[in-house]
């Protein structure tokens, strides 16, 4: 049962990674502690998405449909910080 | 049902979907996506009538500066539900859920779509969402504008805005199970053979409009959620006085709401592209390049929702961003008219109603992506911007483009769809009459809108009344233009002659079947054309003569 | 799915069937609902980062760290339960979905336990407000979001478990077997995008501020 | 027919040197634009005429190699050239708008306070005015706009642009008025019942006018004299007056200057970061001073801002040493 191994491995990785985000969350970081907690999340995501969603065993198709949704938030996200990021450096 | 039974047993030569059962439950129950396309096709008929009433009220009102047969509110009432119903309740639906869902499938030569019940969920929950809308409506209607702008919709709006914005929700769910649905089917049961590049651009057109749905529609539900939330709590992140940003609640709506606009063209292209190269005669002009137009609109339409914005508030930058993006998207929309009319060069043209209201929609889409030019134009944009300049270049997209094409379509695969035909005389007058009407109507609001009158405005100074007559006198042009389909298609599909199985010598999949389809589309598997829309103007000169 | 539109298939690898591919772009179209929540969040947090990491100390990390492993580990079981399944193991199935009920119920328990303590401590932003200071108003909006983000993730939680219970009956009855194990992965996919949602809501919700 | 040719002909007169270029962008664009209209739609009717079906004209395609390649040289110039076309377009817009965007430095301010449904205009030396706007000829004007409710949007046809006026923020608007006269002002922005009838005049009148028009009216305190108010009633001046043995920054002389920050970054004292401070006094606590001020959200109005920031930029020039209030009448 080796791949039922592996989704164990998999859980046990999430898990430390879970114990890491919570850990670090209490150094003193500055604004590094987000960027790190929420990297965290990007890889216990990614770990979840792989193994547990099968994501490594799916077609082309599938895979493109998983990451667009990803790539959208993106866009969203990146457009409209043109605007919240520079909103008042015009002096008004 | 029984009646099917007490004909005798249909064998599969005679029998057609519309035979496959007479009973109402026959055809609230059924999984046909011919059926389901009817079923959409009728309600947002209802829907069409509904928000072209409100609007024959508004224009009538307008013929006065001052307060002609109505109050303000009512006023504000009646655009609102103008605006919502159109927008959500018709053009988002219109081409997609009917034409595409009859049509798609047969076009990829499969026998339904993908997933076939959740495509009847699809309309059901289409039902439900007019039925907040409707009790909205009894319960007096809103008065927000169909944008919903903060934080006039959640503290300041007297009206029963929760219940309409509850409408929206949930039809945006039913938005999202058909393109779901569409995306699936396109990839997984296109024919043997029938590789990307053999689809028609109808397909494209349907397809690419299908993944705008699924992943702008949820960005719409959300924030309507957190627009309700916060008006029935009364606290939220788009309100100002509590630290929150109104602007916050445009940028959502925009990234939802400009990519619809799409939703509504994208699929009139695709109309336009079938009727022209039928009529024409002649392979549809650099068809890889029309293909690729189509998906860079709907990508680069993701990223243009700014354009909105230029005199909301957003910072420069942000408007730069947005503007240059606009001129981008701009480009394939340009593409697409020019290698229509390149499509003509060396046809066998003739003139039938589908092809006066597809040439229709060419002259209409060109004027109204014209003029918005200015608009993404940040200079111009800052006077024009939320003028009747806008109202009437958006209904040039969206009526002349979109409900022309629309019409277009009705007209073309009217045999197909029914069996039987149209009076080609009358279609004909109808299509002239919509297209002076429309021109008669939205014209002069662009006029206005250069003038300086503001959209939204139920009063006005006197020296706008002559084109506001103008307009309102095209408008009852317009209406006419309207309910003359609607009669004699109605005839048609009562009493209407036989139709052939392919009346116009056309070369999609879908005229290699039966008129009407039979319940699962085609009796032997159809052909597989080498390549798109093999037309031949010499051979269509020669089989004349 | 008819054995004719099986044969008109074709394209895409073969592990995928329509709906699973159907369910992805559901999916896809869950990131844009739960992304929207996330953008506004990321938004209003630009325009007041001190009032949000001052607000999210008062979230009780115990309770989240908790819901973090239930959840996680739920995620795991289900995706045994799907694999199990396929392979056979018809019972073994069984017993892991119903763990993973047990689990999701248990996440759901402990977030209502929490609520429950968040009003007690007036953390609901509407009602009577625990903050006062120069921040309230972006603790406010804190708070707003946490429990619109949590409510959100509990309605799909809740439909979740319904889906579960709904899959573990149907491998009880033998509904479902190896031969037809798709609703269960389907299933399964959907609870492991629910754990996924949670896996970024706990470091933006509990973990702004802990130092 | 003078009606007609009046409603048509009622293009509102360019009344400032940025309209007369904002109609020269117009004329080129519809130029351009209705150029492009009557060149396709001649062709599209020339095609549908030449090859309707029946005519014996050449209809032979090329064979689909050549025709791909022909097609594809086409296809590349009607990109190209429309690309650069709208190159101008986009360069020459956005030129306009960054003018737009920058009010000059010294513009003449004034505050306009929107509501439904109504424009309230208060000039610097405190004298008011709804829904009407006098402001000088040759001399940049500034507004600096707020709403009390919902969002509204001051556009003036012939100044030929507008700008929205949102609740809880600052927008600007400026222009340069070079035509004397009467220019209708419209709300822009559907703001609810009345919407249509938050229209207003803006009297463009000589500088010697204005002068008179300002000093007459009623005998009112200035804007920064009733600031200076409204700084002692509402407590301000406990911890930021002079005599404070609180440990918070004098205010005298900052307008205008960039504070540094206690996160490092910089920012400008302007009428932004006192309605900031005002409401949300935790964000952007300047370097060297703790987080203690409470925040006044919800017992100032609009108003009070207003004239708390006019009081505060009346102390732009003082030293923090004067005492506060001397220098006002």
């Amino acid at each position: 049962m080796t791949s039922t191994l592996r989704l164990i491995g998999v859980w046990l990785a999430v898990m430390a990674l879970l114990g890491l985000s919570l850990g670090t969350a209490y150094l003193p970081m500055g604004r590094y502690n987000s960027i790190v907690c929420v990297t965290l999340a990007f890889i216990q995501a990614l770990l979840v998405w792989t193994f547990f969603m099968r994501l490594r065993w799916s077609g082309l198709l599938v895979r493109l449909i998983a990451m667009v949704g990803l790539l959208w938030l993106l866009l969203l996200l990146g457009l409209s910080l043109t605007d919240y990021l520079t909103r008042h450096t015009i002096a008004s | 049902m029984n009646t099917a039974v007490a004909e005798g047993p249909a064998t599969p030569a005679e029998g057609n979907y519309l035979t496959n059962g007479y009973s109402l439950w026959s055809w609230l129950t059924t999984t046909d996506h011919k059926r389901i396309a009817i079923l959409y096709g009728l309600t947002i008929t209802v829907f069409f009538f509904m928000g072209g009433a409100a609007a024959t009220l508004m224009r009538i009102e307008l013929i006065s500066p001052t307060p002609l047969i109505m109050s303000a509110e009512t006023y504000n009432k009646l655009f609102t539900a103008h605006g919502v119903i159109m927008v959500w309740f018709f053009l988002i639906p219109s081409i997609p859920a009917t034409l595409g869902n009859f049509l798609l499938p047969m076009m990829v030569g499969a026998k339904d779509v993908a997933l076939p019940r959740v495509n009847l969920l699809s309309w059901y929950v289409f039902v439900l969402g007019g039925c907040f809308v409707v009790a909205t409506l009894i319960a007096g209607g809103i008065d927000t504008g169909w944008t919903l702008y903060t934080p006039y919709s959640t503290r300041f709006s007297h009206t029963t805005v929760v219940c309409g914005v509850a409408g929206v929700f949930v039809t945006g769910f039913s938005s999202i199970m058909t393109g779901l649905n569409f995306i699936v089917t396109v990839h997984r049961l296109r024919a043997p053979g029938l590789t990307w590049f053999r689809l028609p651009l109808f397909v494209w057109a349907i397809y690419a409009t299908s993944i705008i749905l699924v992943l702008a529609t949820p960005v719409l539900a959300m924030t309507l959620v957190l627009l309700a939330m916060q008006r029935v709590f009364g606290i939220g992140i788009f309100d100002a006085t509590l630290g929150g940003d109104p602007l916050l609640f445009q940028h959502m709506f925009w990234f939802y709401s400009h990519p619809a606009v799409y939703i509504m063209v994208l699929p009139a292209m695709g109309v336009a592209s079938e009727v022209i190269t039928c009529f024409a005669r002649k392979p549809v002009f650099g068809y890889r390049t029309m293909a690729y137009a189509i998906a860079a609109i709907a990508a680069f339409g993701f990223m243009v929702w700014g354009h909105h914005m230029f005199v909301a508030g957003q910072s420069l930058y942000a408007s730069l961003v947005f503007s240059f993006l606009s001129y981008v998207v701009a480009i394939p929309s340009a593409i697409k008219v020019f290698n229509w009319t390149a499509t003509l060069y060396k046809g066998s043209i003739t003139f039938e109603a589908p092809m006066l209201y597809a040439l229709g929609f060419v002259g209409l889409f060109l004027v109204g992506g014209l003029t918005g030019l200015y608009l993404a134009s940040l200079g111009m944009d800052a006077d024009l911007s939320r003028t009747y300049f806008v109202v009437a270049h958006f209904h040039y997209i969206m009526v002349g483009g979109s409900v022309m094409a629309y019409f277009a379509g009705i007209h073309f695969w009217w045999p197909k769809i029914t069996g039987r035909l149209y009076s080609e005389a009358w279609a004909r007058l109808a299509a002239i009459v919509i297209f002076v009407g429309f021109n008669l109507t939205f014209f002069p609001q662009f006029i206005l809108g250069i003038d300086g009158m503001p959209r939204r405005y139920f009063e006005y100074a006197p020296h706008f009344q002559f084109l506001n007559i103008l307009s309102s006198a095209g408008a009852s042009i317009l209406a006419a233009g309207y309910v003359l389909p609607f009669v004699y298609l109605t005839w048609s599909a009562l009493h209407g002659a036989a139709a052939a199985d392919n009346p116009w010598g056309a070369k999609g999949l879908e005229w290699q079947t039966r008129s009407p389809p039979p319940v699962e589309n085609f009796d032997a598997p159809p052909r597989i054309p080498v390549r798109p829309y093999d037309y031949d103007p010499e051979a269509a000169e020669r089989e004349r003569r | 799915m008819s054995a004719g539109a099986e044969a008109m298939r074709r394209g895409a690898s073969a592990n995928d069937s329509d709906s699973e591919v159907g369910l992805w772009l559901f999916l896809a179209s869950e990131v844009m609902f739960f992304g929207l929540l996330f953008y506004g969040y990321a938004i209003t947090r630009i325009t007041h980062p001190l009032a949000f990491a001052e607000a999210s100390a008062h979230t009780d990390v115990l309770l989240g760290t908790i819901n973090c492993v239930l959840i996680f580990t739920s995620s795991l079981t289900v995706a045994l339960a799907a694999r199990c399944l396929r392979t056979g193991a018809r019972r073994a199935s069984l017993r892991l979905l119903a763990a993973t009920w047990t689990l999701g119920f248990l996440f759901l328990a402990v977030k209502c336990y929490e609520y429950d303590v968040d009003v007690a401590n007036h953390l609901v932003p509407w009602g009577r407000f625990a903050f006062h200071g120069g921040l309230a108003a972006g603790e406010r909006m804190f708070f707003f979001m946490y429990f619109v983000m949590t409510g959100a993730h509990a309605v799909h939680l809740i439909v979740g478990l319904g889906i579960l219970a709904a899959m573990v009956v149907g491998v009880a009855r033998g509904r479902y077997t190896e031969h037809n194990s798709e609703a269960v992965e389907l299933a399964a996919l959907y609870w492991a995008l629910v754990d996924t949602v949670w896996i970024f809501l706990y470091p933006v919700l509990y973990l702004v501020h802990r130092p | 027919m003078s009606q007609a040719t009046q409603a048509i002909l009622a293009w509102p007169a360019a009344a400032t040197p940025y309209a007369d270029r904002v109609d020269v962008l117009f004329w080129a664009m519809t130029g351009i634009c209705g150029l492009v209209t009557i060149g396709i739609t001649l062709t599209i009717a020339y095609f549908c005429f030449r090859y309707r079906r029946g005519t014996q004209v050449d209809r032979k395609l090329p064979d689909l190699a050549a025709g791909r390649k022909r097609s594809r040289r086409i296809e590349t110039v009607w990109i190209a050239v429309p690309f650069a076309f709208f190159l101008v377009f986009f360069g020459w817009g956005a030129k306009l708008y960054y003018a737009y965007d920058d009010p000059p430095r010294d513009a003449l301010q004034i505050f306009v306070t929107a509501k439904q449904w109504m424009w309230k205009v208060e000039h610097s030396n405190g004298r008011r005015e709804i829904d009407e706007l006098h402001v000088p000829i040759g001399r940049p004007v500034k507004l600096v706009m707020t709403s009390q409710d919902v969002i509204h949007d001051f556009y003036v046809p012939a100044f030929r642009e507008k700008r929205d006026v949102l609740p809880g923020r600052y927008t600007v608007l400026w222009f340069d008025p070079t035509v004397r006269g009467v220019f209708a002002l419209r709300c822009d922005e559907y703001c609810g019942t009345s919407h249509s009838q938050m229209t207003g005049k803006v009297y463009v009148m000589s500088q010697d006018a204005y002068g008179r028009w300002l000093a007459g009216g009623d005998e009112q305190p200035t804007l920064a004299r009733m600031g200076f108010d409204r700084f002692r009633e509402l407590g301000c001046s406990g911890c930021h007056g002079p005599s404070s043995t609180l440990h918070a920054p004098s205010l005298a002389g900052l307008y205008g200057r960039s504070v540094p920050l206690a996160d490092g970054s910089f920012v400008r004292f302007d009428d932004r970061y006192i309605r900031d401070k005002i409401l949300q006094p935790a964000r952007q606590i300047p370097a060297g001073y703790a987080n203690d001020m409470p925040s006044f959200q919800g017992q100032v109005s609009e108003q009070d801002i207003l004239e708390l920031t006019a009081y505060l930029r009346s102390l732009a020039d003082t030293s923090p040493d004067v005492p506060q209030g001397n220098h006002l009448r």
